[in-house]
C-alpha cells in the first residue's frame, strides 16, 4: 500500500475532524445544514478511498448510501421541516462558541492521548484514523449537549454515526459494516421522522418542569 | 435417627400450614386441625428434644439434605445446645398451639393466621437445628418472614401495619448483621459449614467483629437494647398466642444464634468481649423495665419486660464470656447455667403472662389497664395464673425466675477473681442494675396485676368479661405448674442443663442431684446455696401455724362493709389509683433522667368550674438518638437526589457524556 | 441425736424471734415516749393488743377478693421464715442452708408484693397511695440492700449469712471503710423497709404522708393482728441482720454447747436493747420527710452501698 | 468454520419473524392474542430443546453453556408474558385505550422483539448482536409510546435518544474489538465471533481492548440501566403497556447484560487488560445506592418497580464486577431470578393498576382484602424481589454479600446498606398498597394469575433446590467470567 494512500486516507480523516469543527462553530440553522452535508460529504470521499485502497468494494455502498442520505436527503428533509415548523434560524448554544471550541480541542487531544499507546501492529493507519473517528465521535457528542435545539442535536448525532462509519472502514476488513451503515441511517431516519411527527419544535426536553413532574409520577 | 424426626415434624407442621391456606374456608375446622397438628408435632419434637439433652454427652448427631445452596446441601445438627434450646422452642410451641386450640375459635381473621403460625413453629426449629451459614439464615428470615406475617394479621388494627413494618425492617437489618459475619467467617473460599468454620476459627481481630455483627444480628431479634424498638410494636400486635411465642421464645431463639456464634464458632474470647456485653445486658435490663412502667397497654407492658428479662440473660452470657477468657471455666458454666435457665424460665412465664394477657384481651376486648380493674372476680382462674406469672417474673421466690437471677448474683460474686480491673468494677455495678431492675419488675408487675385484676371495674367491657376457655387455661395451669417445678427443684433442671456447658466450655457445675432436699449449691456449700423445696415448706407450715393458731382462738365474726371513703361517699371506680398514678413516683424519680418527662398540672383558679389538667410528655431517647438520624439521612438523600428525575433530556446525555470523558481519562492516566 | 439437738436448735430461735418481736416493738415505743417525756405505754402492750385483735370481729370491704384474706397469712409466713433463718445468737444452724442473705432479701420482697397486691385490692386511693409508694421506696431499697450484701460477700467470700458472721468475728477482717459505709446504708435501708421516720411514721393515719399504713388501712381484726406481728417480725429481722453482719461477736459460733448458747443469747438480747434505743434516739431526733425526698434519701443508700462495694477492691487490693 | 445446521435454533428465530409478519396482518383482534401465546409457546418448545442438543458453532449463531440458559430463560419468559398480555390487552380493548389496529401493531411489534432478542442471544458475532439489540431498542421505542399520551410520547423519546448514543458508543467499541482481533486472527469473520475471540483473546493488544470496553461498558450499560445512565428506564417503564414492561425489565436488561458479559469473558481471558472488575463495581454500587433513594420517592407503582429493576441490574453488576467463582455464580443465579420474579410482579401490577384504574399507590389500599390472589401474589413478590427467604433472590444476595465482604467490607457493607434502604422503601408501599382498609376503584378484569403463580413458584423452588444441571452451566460460565 503506497505512501500516498495512506496520507491521502489520513488527509480525509483529518479533515472530517476540522469539519466537525466548523460544526461547533456554526451558529445559523441553515449553515449548519450545509456545513452538515459538507461533513458527511467528506465521510463518503473516505469511505470510498478506503473502498478503493482495500480494494473492498462493498464498501462503495456504503459511500453511496452516505453521500445519498446523509449529505442530500437528510439536509433537504431537515431544511423543509425547519421552514414547515417556522423554527427558529438562530441557534441558542449553552455556554459560548469559544468555551464550546476549547472544549472541543480538549476532547480532541484527550482522544489522541487515550489512542497513543495502541501498538502500531493493531493495523496500519488503525491508530491516527482512531484517534481522528474518535475526536469525532466526542465532538458529536458535545455538539448534542451543547445545542438546545432538536435539529443541531440530531446534526451531533448524525456527526457521531460518521465519526462511527469512518472507524469501521478504517477497520480494514471489518465485515457486515455495510449493514451496519444501513442500520444505523434507519435510525437516524427515524429520528428526524420523529422530530417531525412529534413536532419537536425547539428542544429534546419537550415540557416544563412542572408537566415532567406530573409524568415521573411526582406528586404522591 | 432424632434428626429424621424432628425434620419429618417440621415437614408436618410446613405442610399443615399449605393446607391450611387451602382450608382457611372453614374456620373451626381448619383452625382445629392445624392446632392439633401444632400441638402433636410439638409434643413429639419436645420429648426428642428431652430425650436428646438426656443423651447429650454421647455427642451431636448429623444429618444433610440436597436442598438449600448447592454443592453445599442443608447440614442439620443436634448437639447438646441445640437440644436445650429445641426444648425451650417446642415447649413454647406446644403451649401456644394448646391455647390456640381454646382461641381459635376466637379469631376473626383465621386465614392470615392459621396458614403462618405452623410455619413460624417449624422456622424455630429449623434455626435451631440448621448447622450451615445458608440453612441458618435461610430459617432464621423465614422464622421473622412467618411472624411478620403473624403481626400483620391484624393489619386493619391501628398501627399494626406500622408495627409490622418496623419489624420486618430492623429484622432485615439483624440478617444483614447476621449475613456479613458469617462472611467473615466464611471467608472468600465460602466456606459456610459450621463444621469448616470450628475447624478454621477466625483470627482475633475478625473475631471481635463477629461479635460486633452477632450482637447486632443477633441483638437486634432478641430485643437488645438499643435495638428493641420494633419489639414492643410488633409482639404486641399478634394475636396472643403468638406473642406468647414471638416474645417467649423467638427471642431466645436469638439468644441461640448469638451463642451459637460467639461461644461455639467465632473460637476463643477477649475479656473485654465480656465487658461490652455485660454493659449492654445491664442497659437492657434497666431501660427496659422503667419502659415498660410506663406503659398502660398491658400487652406492651409485657414486651417491655421482654427486654428487660433479655438484658438479664446477657449478663449472664457477658460474664460466662469474661469469665472464659480468664480460663475460669467453672464460674463460666455458673454464669452459662444462670443465662440458660433463665432462658428456660423467661420463656415459661412469659408465655404465661402473654396467654394471661390474651384471656383479658379475648374477655373484655381492651389491652388498656386504664379501662380494666377488678378482673379477679370475673375470670379468677386467669387471675391465678397470670399472679404465679407475675410473681415468677419478679424474681419471687419460690418461683423460677427468682432462681436463675439468683445464680446470676452468685455468678457477680465471683467477680472479684477477675484480674482486669475494669470487669471488677464493672460487674458489681451491673449487678446493682440487675438488683434494680428486679426490685423495678416487681413494682411494675404490682402495678399490672393491681390494675388489671384487683380494684373496682373501670369500664363497661371488664365488668362483662367472662373467664376464658377450657383449652387456655390448661395451657396457662401447664406453664404455671412447671414454673413452680422450676423454682421448687432446681437441682433438676441445673444438672439438665449440664451437658450444654460442656459442650461450650468444656466445664460443668458440680451435679446437684448429690446433695439431699434438693438444695442447690452452685460452688461450695460454705459460700451459698437455696432450697426451694424447703422454702415452701417453711413457708406453708408458717401460714398454716397462723391461720390455725387463729382459727383455734381467734373470732371468726366477718363483716362486709363500705370501705373507708373519708367521709366523701364516691362509688365512681375512677377515684382509684389507675396505671399511670400507680407508676408517678417512680416516674418522678427516673422520669426525667431516662425520658425526659416533662409534666405540666394547670389548676384552675379557686371558684372556677373547669376541671384541672394534667399533661405528660414522655420521650424516647434511644429512637431521637439512633433511628430519628437515619430517617433522616435518607429523607434528605431521596430529596435531593429525586430532583434528578426532572432533568431534560439533554442534561443526560450531558451525564452520559460527563462518564465517557471521565472513564476515558481514567484510561489515559491507567497507561 | 445431734439432729435433734441442731432441730431443737433451730426451733428454739425460730420461737425465740416470733416472741421478742412484739416486745422490741414495745420496747422502742415506750423508750420514744419516754425520751419526749410521756408516760407511754406499757412493754407489753403489743402484745395486748394482738391479742384484742384476733378477738375482734372483721370488717372487710365489700368488694375484697379472696386475694384480700390470703395476703396477710403470706405476708406473716415470708417474713417470719425470713426472720428464723438469720442467726441470731447462734450460727450454723441446721436449715441455714435453706437461703442465704439474697433469698431473704427476696422473700421480703414476697411479702411487699403481697401486701401491696392487697393495697390496690379494694380499689380505693388509699391503698393505691400507699402500695405505689412503697414500691417506688422498695425499687431503691432492694438495689441498696443488695449492694450491702455484695459488699459482705465479696468480703467474706460467701453469700452464707453464718459464713459472713464467722467471717466477720474472725481477725482477719480489721477495721474498712467499705464496712462502715455497707454499716450506715444499711441502717437507712432498715430504717426505709420498716417505714420508720424519716420514711413513714408508723403512728400516723395521716393520709397523705403514710406509706405503710395506707396499705393496710383496711385491715382490721385478725387480719391486722397478723400484718402487724409481721411488721414486728421485720424490724427484729433487720435488728438481727445488723447485728449479725457487724457485731457478730458472743454468737455461738465454734461450739453449741449451754455455755456459749446463754452468752448468744445474752448478748443478743443485749445487741436488741442497743438497737432499740438508738433506733427510738434517732427517731425523736428527726422529723419525717417529704415523700419525694425520699428517693434521695434511697439513693444516697444506694450509692454508699455501690461504693462500700467499689472500695473493697482498693481497701484490699486485686483479690 | 463450517455452516450451522440446526432446524431448531432457526426455529427460535424464524417462528417469532414469521408470526410477526402473520400477526401484523391478521385482523381479528380476538384470536391474536391467542396466536401470539401460541407462536410463543412454539418458540419456548423450540429453545427448552437445546437442552438435548448441542449444534455446532457456527459463524453466525452459536449455543454454547454461555448462553443456553439464557435463550430458554428468554422464550419462557416471554411466553408466560404473552399469556399474560393476551387477558391484559383485552381489558384494554374494552376500555378502549387501545384500538385493533394499535393492537396488530403491538402483536407484531412483541413478535419481532423476540426475534430480536433470541437474535442476540443466539449471535456468535459481535457485529450481528449489535443489530440485534438496535432492533429490539427500537421496537421497545415504538412499544411504549404506544398509548400516545404526551407522556408516553415523552418518555418513548427520551428512550430513543438515549439508546441511540448508547448504540453508537457500543459501536465504536465493537469495532475496536475487532481491530484488536485482526491483528491476531486475520480479517473476516472469524475476528468477530465469540467463540474464536474467546480462545485467541490472550494475544489481544490489552489497550484497544481496555479502550474498547470502556465503551462497550458504557454502551450496553445504557441498555442495562446502570446509573448514571438510566434516565430512560424508569418513564419507559411506567408509561409503556405493561406487558412491555415486564419483557423489559425480565428480559431485554437481562439481553444487554448478557452482551457486557460476553466482552468480560474476553477482557479477563487477556491478563493485561485494564482490570474491568472496578468500573461494574463501582457502576453497579451507584446504581444500588441511587435506586435505593430514589425508590423512597416513587408514587407511580410502575415507576417504583423500574426503579427496583435498576437497583437489581446495579446488584448484578456489583457482582459480576467482584468476579470470583462465587460472586459471578450469585450475579448468574440473581439475573435469572430477578428476571423471573420482576416479570410476576409487573403481571400483578398490570391487573392491579387495570383493576383500580390508576398507577398511582396513594389510591391502591388493602389489596390483600379486596382481592386476595392478587394481593398475596404481590405480596409473595416483592418479598421475593427484596431477597427475603425462601425465594431464590435471597440465595444470590447471600452469596454477593457473603464472597465479596471477605474481600471488599466496605463495598459489601455499602451494598447491604442500600439494599437495606430499598427494603425500606419497598415495604412501606407494599404495606399502603396489600395491606389496612381496601380502598380505589374496582373494574372487573379477567386476570389470568397462571403466569404470576408460575414464576414465583419457579423462583420458590429455585431458592429451596436447584437443577444441578443448571449449577454445573453456571459454575462454567462463572469459570470463564473469571
Amino acid at each position: 500500500m503506497s505512501h500516498l494512500s495512506l496520507d491521502v486516507a489520513h488527509l480525509f480523516a483529518g479533515s472530517l475532524v476540522l469539519v466537525s469543527f466548523m460544526l461547533l462553530y456554526q451558529d445559523r440553522m441553515f449553515g449548519l445544514l450545509n456545513i452538515f452535508a459538507l461533513h458527511a460529504f467528506v465521510v463518503s470521499l473516505s469511505v470510498a478511498w478506503q473502498a478503493y485502497i482495500q480494494f473492498a468494494p462493498h464498501l462503495y455502498i456504503t459511500a453511496a448510501i452516505a453521500l445519498m442520505v446523509k449529505a442530500i436527503i437528510i439536509p433537504v428533509a431537515l431544511h423543509n421541516i425547519i421552514v414547515r415548523l417556522g423554527i427558529h434560524r438562530t441557534i441558542d448554544t449553552v455556554g459560548s462558541i469559544g468555551t464550546t471550541m476549547l472544549a472541543g480541542i480538549m476532547l480532541v487531544a484527550l482522544s489522541i492521548m487515550v489512542m497513543l499507546p495502541i501498538t502500531a501492529e493493531a493495523g496500519t493507519l488503525t491508530r491516527e484514523d482512531l484517534a481522528f473517528s474518535l475526536s469525532v465521535i466526542l465532538l458529536g457528542l458535545l455538539m448534542m449537549i451543547s445545542r438546545r435545539n432538536a435539529v443541531s442535536q440530531v446534526i451531533g448525532f448524525m456527526s457521531i454515526e460518521n465519526g462511527l462509519i469512518l472507524a469501521a472502514t478504517a477497520a480494514k476488513g471489518m465485515p457486515l459494516v455495510v449493514e451496519i451503515s444501513v442500520a444505523f441511517s434507519i435510525l437516524v431516519a427515524l429520528i428526524v421522522i420523529g422530530i417531525f411527527l412529534f413536532r419537536i419544535r425547539e428542544r429534546f426536553d419537550t415540557m416544563d418542569v412542572h408537566a415532567l413532574q406530573r409524568f415521573r409520577g411526582g406528586h404522591p | 435417627m432424632a434428626l429424621t424426626v424432628l425434620l419429618s415434624c417440621i415437614g408436618v407442621l410446613l405442610a399443615t400450614g399449605i393446607v391450611a391456606v387451602a382450608g382457611a374456608g372453614w374456620k373451626g375446622l381448619a383452625s382445629n386441625l392445624v392446632y392439633a397438628a401444632a400441638l402433636a408435632a410439638g409434643a413429639v419434637m419436645l420429648s426428642v428434644g428431652l430425650s436428646a439433652l438426656a443423651a447429650a454427652p454421647s455427642g451431636a448427631e448429623t444429618l444433610d439434605l440436597p436442598v438449600g445452596l448447592p454443592w453445599l446441601g442443608a447440614h442439620f445438627r443436634l448437639d447438646a445446645l441445640s437440644a436445650f434450646f429445641l426444648v425451650v422452642v417446642n415447649l413454647g410451641g406446644f403451649t401456644a398451639s394448646l391455647y390456640g386450640l381454646g382461641y381459635g375459635n376466637r379469631e376473626e381473621s383465621p386465614g392470615r393466621v392459621l396458614p403462618f403460625f405452623p410455619a413460624f413453629l417449624a422456622g424455630m426449629n429449623l434455626v435451631v437445628l440448621a448447622d450451615d451459614a445458608f440453612t441458618f439464615l435461610l430459617s432464621w428470615e423465614f422464622m421473622s418472614l412467618a411472624s411478620w406475617a403473624l403481626v400483620m394479621a391484624h393489619h386493619r388494627v391501628h398501627d399494626n401495619a406500622r408495627a409490622g413494618y418496623i419489624y420486618l425492617l430492623m429484622a432485615s437489618f439483624g440478617t444483614l448483621a447476621l449475613l456479613l459475619a458469617f462472611g467473615l467467617l466464611a471467608g472468600p473460599a465460602g466456606g459456610y459449614a459450621f463444621s469448616a468454620i470450628r475447624a478454621a476459627p477466625p483470627s482475633a481481630g475478625l473475631a471481635a467483629a463477629v461479635l460486633a455483627l452477632a450482637l447486632l444480628g443477633a441483638g437486634s431479634k432478641a430485643g437488645l437494647v438499643p435495638l428493641h424498638v420494633w419489639l414492643p410494636l410488633a409482639h404486641p400486635a399478634a394475636p396472643s398466642h403468638v406473642s406468647a411465642l414471638m416474645s417467649g421464645v423467638m427471642t431466645k431463639v436469638a439468644v441461640y444464634g448469638f451463642v451459637r456464634l460467639v461461644f461455639d464458632l467465632a473460637g476463643p474470647p477477649d475479656w473485654w468481649w465480656g465487658a461490652l456485653v455485660l454493659l449492654l445486658g445491664g442497659a437492657s435490663a434497666v431501660l427496659g423495665v422503667l419502659y415498660a412502667l410506663m406503659q398502660h397497654d398491658l400487652k406492651r407492658l409485657l414486651a417491655y419486660h421482654t427486654v428487660e428479662n433479655i438484658g438479664i440473660i446477657f449478663i449472664g452470657l457477658g460474664l460466662a464470656l469474661a469469665f472464659r477468657a480468664n480460663g475460669m471455666g467453672l464460674a463460666a458454666a455458673l454464669a452459662l447455667t444462670a443465662a440458660l435457665l433463665h432462658v428456660f424460665n423467661h420463656s415459661l412465664f412469659k408465655s404465661l403472662l402473654f396467654l394471661g394477657a390474651g384471656a383479658v384481651l379475648g374477655a373484655t376486648g381492651e389491652r388498656d389497664m386504664e379501662r380494666l380493674g377488678g378482673l379477679i372476680r370475673r375470670m379468677p382462674l386467669t387471675a391465678i395464673a397470670f399472679l404465679a406469672g407475675s410473681a415468677a417474673i419478679s424474681a419471687l421466690p419460690p418461683f423460677n425466675g427468682f432462681v436463675s437471677e439468683w445464680l446470676t448474683f452468685q455468678a457477680i460474686l465471683v467477680s472479684p477473681k477477675l484480674p482486669q480491673w475494669l470487669l471488677k468494677f464493672l460487674v458489681p455495678a451491673v449487678g446493682a442494675t440487675l438488683a434494680l431492675s428486679a426490685a423495678l419488675a416487681a413494682g411494675c408487675f404490682v402495678k399490672a396485676f393491681g390494675a388489671t385484676f384487683l380494684g373496682r371495674p373501670r369500664g363497661a367491657a371488664a365488668q362483662q368479661a367472662h373467664e376464658t376457655d377450657r383449652a387456655s387455661l390448661a395451657a396457662m395451669f401447664v406453664l404455671v405448674a412447671l414454673c413452680l417445678l422450676a423454682g421448687l427443684v432446681p437441682g433438676v433442671f441445673i444438672d439438665a442443663l449440664a451437658p450444654v456447658g460442656q459442650q461450650l466450655l468444656g466445664a460443668r457445675l458440680a451435679p446437684q442431684g448429690q446433695f439431699a432436699w434438693f438444695t442447690i449449691v452452685p460452688i461450695e456449700d460454705s459460700r451459698s446455696s437455696y432450697n426451694g423445696l424447703l422454702l415452701i415448706v417453711f413457708i406453708a407450715l408458717g401460714a398454716w401455724l397462723a391461720a390455725a393458731v387463729i382459727h383455734r382462738w381467734a373470732s371468726h365474726a366477718l363483716r362486709r362493709a363500705p370501705a373507708w371513703d373519708c367521709g366523701f361517699p364516691d362509688a365512681s371506680p375512677a377515684t382509684q389509683y389507675t396505671a399511670g398514678s400507680f407508676a408517678q413516683p417512680i416516674r418522678r424519680v427516673f422520669g426525667s433522667l431516662v425520658f425526659r418527662a416533662y409534666e405540666r398540672v394547670s389548676m384552675p383558679a379557686p371558684g372556677r368550674t373547669e376541671p384541672a389538667r394534667f399533661h405528660l410528655r414522655l420521650r424516647d431517647l434511644v429512637w431521637d438518638t439512633f433511628y430519628a438520624p437515619v430517617q433522616g439521612i435518607v429523607d434528605f438523600g431521596a430529596d435531593h437526589l429525586n430532583k434528578v428525575q426532572t432533568w431534560t433530556i439533554r442534561a443526560y446525555l450531558s451525564l452520559v457524556f460527563g462518564t465517557v470523558v471521565a472513564l476515558l481519562m481514567v484510561l489515559a492516566i491507567w497507561h | 441425736m445431734a439432729l435433734m439437738a441442731d432441730l431443737l436448735l433451730q426451733f428454739a430461735q425460730m420461737a425465740l424471734v416470733l416472741l421478742l418481736a412484739p416486745l422490741l416493738t414495745g420496747f422502742v415505743r415506750t423508750l420514744k415516749a419516754q425520751m419526749l417525756r410521756r408516760q407511754g405505754p406499757p412493754l407489753l402492750q403489743p402484745y395486748r393488743d394482738l391479742l384484742k385483735l384476733i378477738r375482734k370481729e372483721v370488717v372487710m370491704a365489700e368488694n375484697a377478693s379472696w386475694l384480700y384474706r390470703v395476703v396477710p397469712y403470706v405476708v406473716f409466713a415470708t417474713t417470719f421464715v425470713a426472720a428464723s433463718l438469720v442467726p441470731t445468737f447462734a450460727t450454723r444452724l441446721v436449715f441455714s442452708h435453706i437461703a442465704d442473705l439474697i433469698v431473704i432479701v427476696a422473700l421480703l420482697g414476697t411479702a411487699r408484693f403481697a401486701l401491696a397486691l392487697a393495697g390496690l385490692d379494694i380499689g380505693t386511693s388509699f391503698g393505691g397511695i400507699g402500695s405505689s409508694r412503697e414500691m417506688m421506696i422498695a425499687s431503691l431499697a432492694e438495689p441498696a440492700m443488695l449492694m450491702i450484701v455484695f459488699t459482705l460477700s465479696l468480703l467474706a467470700g460467701s453469700t452464707q449469712l453464718s459464713s459472713v458472721a464467722v467471717f466477720l468475728e474472725g481477725p482477719d477482717v480489721g477495721l474498712r471503710v467499705s464496712l462502715a459505709m455497707a454499716l450506715v446504708a444499711m441502717v437507712m435501708v432498715a430504717i426505709a423497709e420498716n417505714a420508720r421516720i424519716p420514711i413513714d411514721n408508723p403512728a400516723t393515719h395521716l393520709e397523705l404522708t403514710m406509706v405503710h399504713e395506707a396499705m393496710i388501712l383496711e385491715y382490721s381484726g385478725r387480719h391486722l393482728a397478723v400484718i402487724e406481728l409481721a411488721a414486728s417480725l421485720k424490724l427484729l429481722l433487720y435488728m438481727s441482720l445488723i447485728a449479725c453482719m457487724f457485731v457478730p461477736w458472743g454468737m455461738a459460733m465454734r461450739t453449741h454447747d449451754a455455755v456459749a448458747l446463754a452468752l448468744g443469747a445474752g448478748s443478743y438480747v443485749l445487741k436488741l436493747a442497743m438497737g432499740g434505743f438508738l433506733l427510738a434516739l434517732f427517731e425523736t431526733g428527726t422529723a419525717k420527710m417529704r415523700v419525694f425526698r425520699i428517693p434521695d434519701f434511697l439513693g444516697a443508700a444506694l450509692m454508699l452501698g455501690l461504693l462500700a462495694a467499689l472500695l473493697l477492691f482498693v481497701s484490699r487490693g486485686p483479690a | 468454520m463450517n455452516a450451522f445446521e440446526d432446524p431448531l435454533v432457526y426455529a427460535i428465530l424464524l417462528v417469532p419473524m414469521a408470526s410477526a409478519a402473520l400477526l401484523a396482518l391478521l385482523p381479528d383482534d380476538r384470536a391474536t392474542g391467542r396466536l401470539n401465546a401460541l407462536a410463543s409457546f412454539v418458540t419456548f418448545l423450540a429453545a427448552s430443546s437445546l437442552f438435548f442438543v448441542r449444534p455446532e458453532p457456527g459463524s453466525f449463531l452459536i449455543v454454547d453453556d454461555v448462553n443456553v440458559v439464557f435463550i430458554v430463560l428468554n422464550t419462557f419468559v416471554a411466553f408466560t408474558t404473552s399469556v399474560f398480555s393476551a387477558s391484559y390487552i383485552a381489558h384494554e380493548l374494552e376500555t378502549g385505550r387501545l384500538t385493533p389496529a394499535y393492537l396488530r401493531f403491538y402483536h407484531a411489534m412483541y413478535q419481532t422483539l423476540m426475534f430480536a432478542m433470541n437474535l442476540a442471544l443466539l449471535a456468535n458475532n459481535m457485529g450481528l448482536m449489535w443489530v440485534a439489540i438496535e432492533l429490539a431498542t427500537l421496537t421497545t421505542v415504538l412499544m411504549v409510546g404506544l398509548y400516545r399520551t404526551p407522556a408516553a410520547l415523552e418518555a418513548a423519546w427520551k428512550y430513543f435518544i438515549l439508546g441511540s448514543v448508547g448504540i453508537a458508543l457500543a459501536l465504536f467499541g465493537t469495532i475496536l474489538v475487532y481491530l484488536s482481533a485482526r491483528a491476531v486472527v486475520g480479517e473476516g469473520l472469524d475476528a468477530m465471533a465469540w467463540n474464536v475471540l474467546v480462545k485467541n483473546a490472550p494475544a489481544f493488544d490489552p489497550h484497544l481492548l481496555s479502550l474498547a470496553f470502556v465503551f462497550l461498558l458504557l454502551g450496553y450499560g445504557t441498555k442495562v440501566g446502570l446509573v448514571p445512565l438510566h434516565a430512560w428506564l424508569p418513564d419507559a417503564h411506567a408509561e409503556g403497556p405493561t406487558p412491555i414492561s415486564a419483557v423489559l425489565s425480565g428480559l431485554l436488561l437481562n439481553v444487554a447484560l448478557f452482551a457486557v458479559l460476553r466482552f468480560k469473558m474476553v477482557m479477563s481471558a487477556n491478563a493485561a487488560t485494564l482490570a474491568p472488575g472496578p468500573l461494574m463495581v463501582g457502576m453497579g454500587l451507584a446504581s444500588v445506592l441511587f435506586a435505593a433513594f430514589m425508590l423512597h420517592r416513587q408514587y407511580d407503582i410502575k415507576r417504583m418497580f423500574a426503579y427496583s429493576s435498576i437497583e437489581h441490574m446495579g446488584i448484578i453488576t456489583f457482582a459480576f464486577g467482584m468476579g470470583g467463582p462465587l460472586a459471578n455464580f450469585a450475579g448468574l443465579l440473581h439475573m435469572t431470578y430477578h428476571s423471573l420474579t420482576k416479570s410476576a410482579i409487573f403481571f400483578s401490577v398490570g391487573h392491579i393498576a387495570q383493576i383500580k384504574g390508576t398507577q398511582r399507590m396513594a389510591s391502591i389500599r388493602g389489596l390483600t382484602v379486596s382481592h386476595p390472589v392478587l394481593g398475596w401474589g404481590l405480596v409473595l413478590g416483592v418479598m421475593s424481589i427484596v431477597g427475603l427467604p425462601p425465594m431464590g433472590i435471597f440465595m444470590s444476595e447471600f452469596l454477593v454479600i457473603t464472597s465479596s465482604f471477605a474481600r471488599q467490607p466496605a463495598l459489601a457493607v455499602a451494598l447491604g446498606v442500600g439494599l437495606l434502604i430499598a427494603l425500606g422503601a419497598l415495604l412501606l408501599r407494599l404495606n399502603g398498597l396489600a395491606f389496612g382498609d381496601p380502598e380505589g376503584g374496582d373494574a372487573p378484569s379477567h386476570a389470568s394469575y397462571v403466569p404470576m403463580y408460575a414464576h414465583l413458584g419457579l423462583v420458590l423452588a429455585a431458592g429451596v433446590f436447584l437443577p444441578p444441571a443448571m449449577v454445573a452451566w453456571f459454575r462454567y460460565v462463572a469459570g470463564l467470567l473469571g
